[in-house]
């Protein structure tokens, strides 16, 4: 049994990792503004979920798991309203989406 | 920011559970991390979420300057009245022990009170900053 | 390598950005040092609250940093002088987490021994902070109320009669907005 | 386990702080500082795991919060020019 909790919870957190990686790599990779927008919200809720439910998994039933669960939640509701704002400041600024009709 | 409506409602949902958690730091300063300090902060920023999303005139309509003033000078009372009973009750100046029956329980109630009056300077003069310097 | 970016960048709302960062940054490296009440503090203060004051002292002032004069060499090697001799002080500070350092001689030792049965507060940060210096915390209390008067006395000179001030204009958009609310 | 996954966040944090860096707009940087944040709360509950000391938690829960409250503070201000401009005064087209 606790073999399983630590297969599920190692398996957890090394895709989360891998999420995380990718996400930060799409930061820096991508032509512009709304697509890093677009990477970063991997990081916020694939990576950032994923880790937290292994560590979820390795603290058992206990007062870490309720404070986690609250990071979450407040994780989960903070990130999208901070993106949705700053999308809408940008569109609102100068900052114009680079749109490629022609598909190169 | 009248047009942000997903601001305007997570806001909602948000500053009670800032309050809730300034509380939980301020009082569980004595088991874990934190304390007065760092819960006059947090206390001061669910204030200042408040002010940036609806406005910094309907902030100080919740809660006014005058207030802020009168309370900022109640932390630093309540420090210097906890000391001052000592005093009174037969210590030295800010020394707890005499404040109950029992020594230990005299140190609780000295340094929860002491955190307290902290945690009132703080919030309120960490407020009040934001209040004057971002005044329209 | 941050601070020296810090330095460079010309525009001051980049240099804030970068300040968050900075301090989200320093406060990783103090949980690394086990100090999780000064991480606490830095995480609040520097990362929220400082920026937020830099933010609106940018607003009351300008945003592009006035490029100085020219370089003065006598106060250039000033700073360099104090900043090797700082340098070397620093040769001298005992190792962190060294046993045999003055502080952890005997000052330490009654804290961590003494503190359970003196206190009874389970978090020894705490209990040093309100009891054994009990005088330096009312003094930072103390000094925190006067920066607040500080800047009140400074920035707030009539502050409570502004919106009486604004409100005869009675044609600004806010009036209207008042109206419609 | 613990440490695979810190290096992990290691190096997440370094590539949000080289976009930082870059950044051509000014929102670009705030979008890394957001992203950073993020990471650097999933550090704080990594490390407390890590060190077996979970009361770190309280630090993180801070951390998500202060990042929001900044997010906004700053984007308030690029849009207006000011952090204490009330909710009565917006005209412009909604989206």
């Amino acid at each position: 049994m606790n073999i399983i909790i630590d297969l599920l919870s190692w398996a957890s957190l090394m895709a989360g990792s891998i999420f995380l990686i990718i996400g930060t790599i799409g930061l820096i990779r991508f032509p512009d503004f709304f697509t890093r927008l677009h990477a970063c919200s991997v990081v916020d809720t694939l990576g950032f979920i994923l880790i937290m439910m292994g560590l979820m998994l390795q603290a058992g039933l206990s007062l870490v798991t309720v404070k986690l669960i609250l990071i979450v939640i407040f994780i989960l509701l903070t990130s999208p309203t901070a993106a949705h704002a700053l999308a809408k400041a940008a569109l609102h600024g100068e900052v114009k989406p680079l749109l490629n009709h022609s598909g190169e | 920011m009248e047009h942000h409506l997903v601001l305007r409602v997570v806001a909602k949902l948000l500053i009670p559970m800032i309050l809730i958690f300034a509380l939980y730091v301020q009082f569980h300063g004595d088991y874990g991390p934190g304390g007065g300090f760092q819960a006059g902060v947090i206390f001061a920023s669910a204030f200042i979420l408040y002010s940036l999303i609806f406005g910094i005139e309907n902030a100080r309509s919740v809660i006014s300057f005058n207030l802020l003033r009168i309370l900022s000078a109640l932390g630093l009372l309540l420090y210097l009245g906890v000391g001052i009973s000592a005093l009174i009750f037969g210590g030295n100046f800010l020394d707890y022990n005499v404040l109950a029956s029992n020594p230990l329980s005299g140190q609780h109630i000295g340094i929860l009170l002491i955190e307290l009056g902290v945690g009132l300077t703080v919030a309120a003069v960490m407020t009040m900053t934001f209040f004057v310097f971002s005044r329209p | 390598m941050l601070g020296i970016a810090i330095i460079r960048l010309g525009s001051l709302f980049a240099a804030v950005m970068l300040t968050g960062i900075f301090s989200l940054v320093a406060a990783g490296l103090y949980v690394s040092m086990d100090a999780v009440d000064v991480a606490f503090t830095e995480a609040a203060v520097g990362g929220g609250i400082a920026t937020m004051l830099f933010l609106s002292t940018i607003a009351l002032t300008t945003s592009q940093e006035k490029t100085g004069g020219e370089v003065s060499f006598p106060a250039f090697f000033i700073v360099v002088l104090t900043g090797i001799v700082l340098m070397y002080g620093v040769s001298d500070i005992p190792k962190f987490g060294d046993s045999q350092a003055p502080a952890h001689q005997y000052l330490s030792d009654r804290y961590v021994n003494q503190s359970p049965r003196e206190i009874g507060v389970p978090n020894m940060v705490t209990s040093i902070l309100a009891s054994y210096r009990g005088y330096d915390t009312m003094g930072e209390v103390a000094v925190i109320f006067t920066a607040g008067m500080g800047v009140l006395m400074l920035l707030g000179r009539g502050f409570r009669n502004s919106a009486r001030r604004n409100s005869p204009k009675g044609n600004s958009p806010e009036q209207q907005g008042k109206v419609k609310l | 386990m613990f440490a695979v996954t810190t290096i992990a966040i290691l190096v997440a944090m370094l590539f949000a702080l080289i976009r930082a860096l870059l950044g051509p707009t000014l929102y670009d940087r705030i979008l890394a500082v957001n992203t950073f944040g993020t990471i650097t709360v999933l550090f704080i509950g990594i490390f407390g795991f890590l060190t077996e000391r979970p009361e770190f938690l309280d630090i993180a829960l801070v951390y998500a919060l202060i990042n929001f409250i900044v997010t906004i503070a700053v984007l308030k201000f690029f849009e207006y020019g000011d952090l204490g401009r009330g909710s009565f005064d917006q005209q412009d087209s909604d989206l």
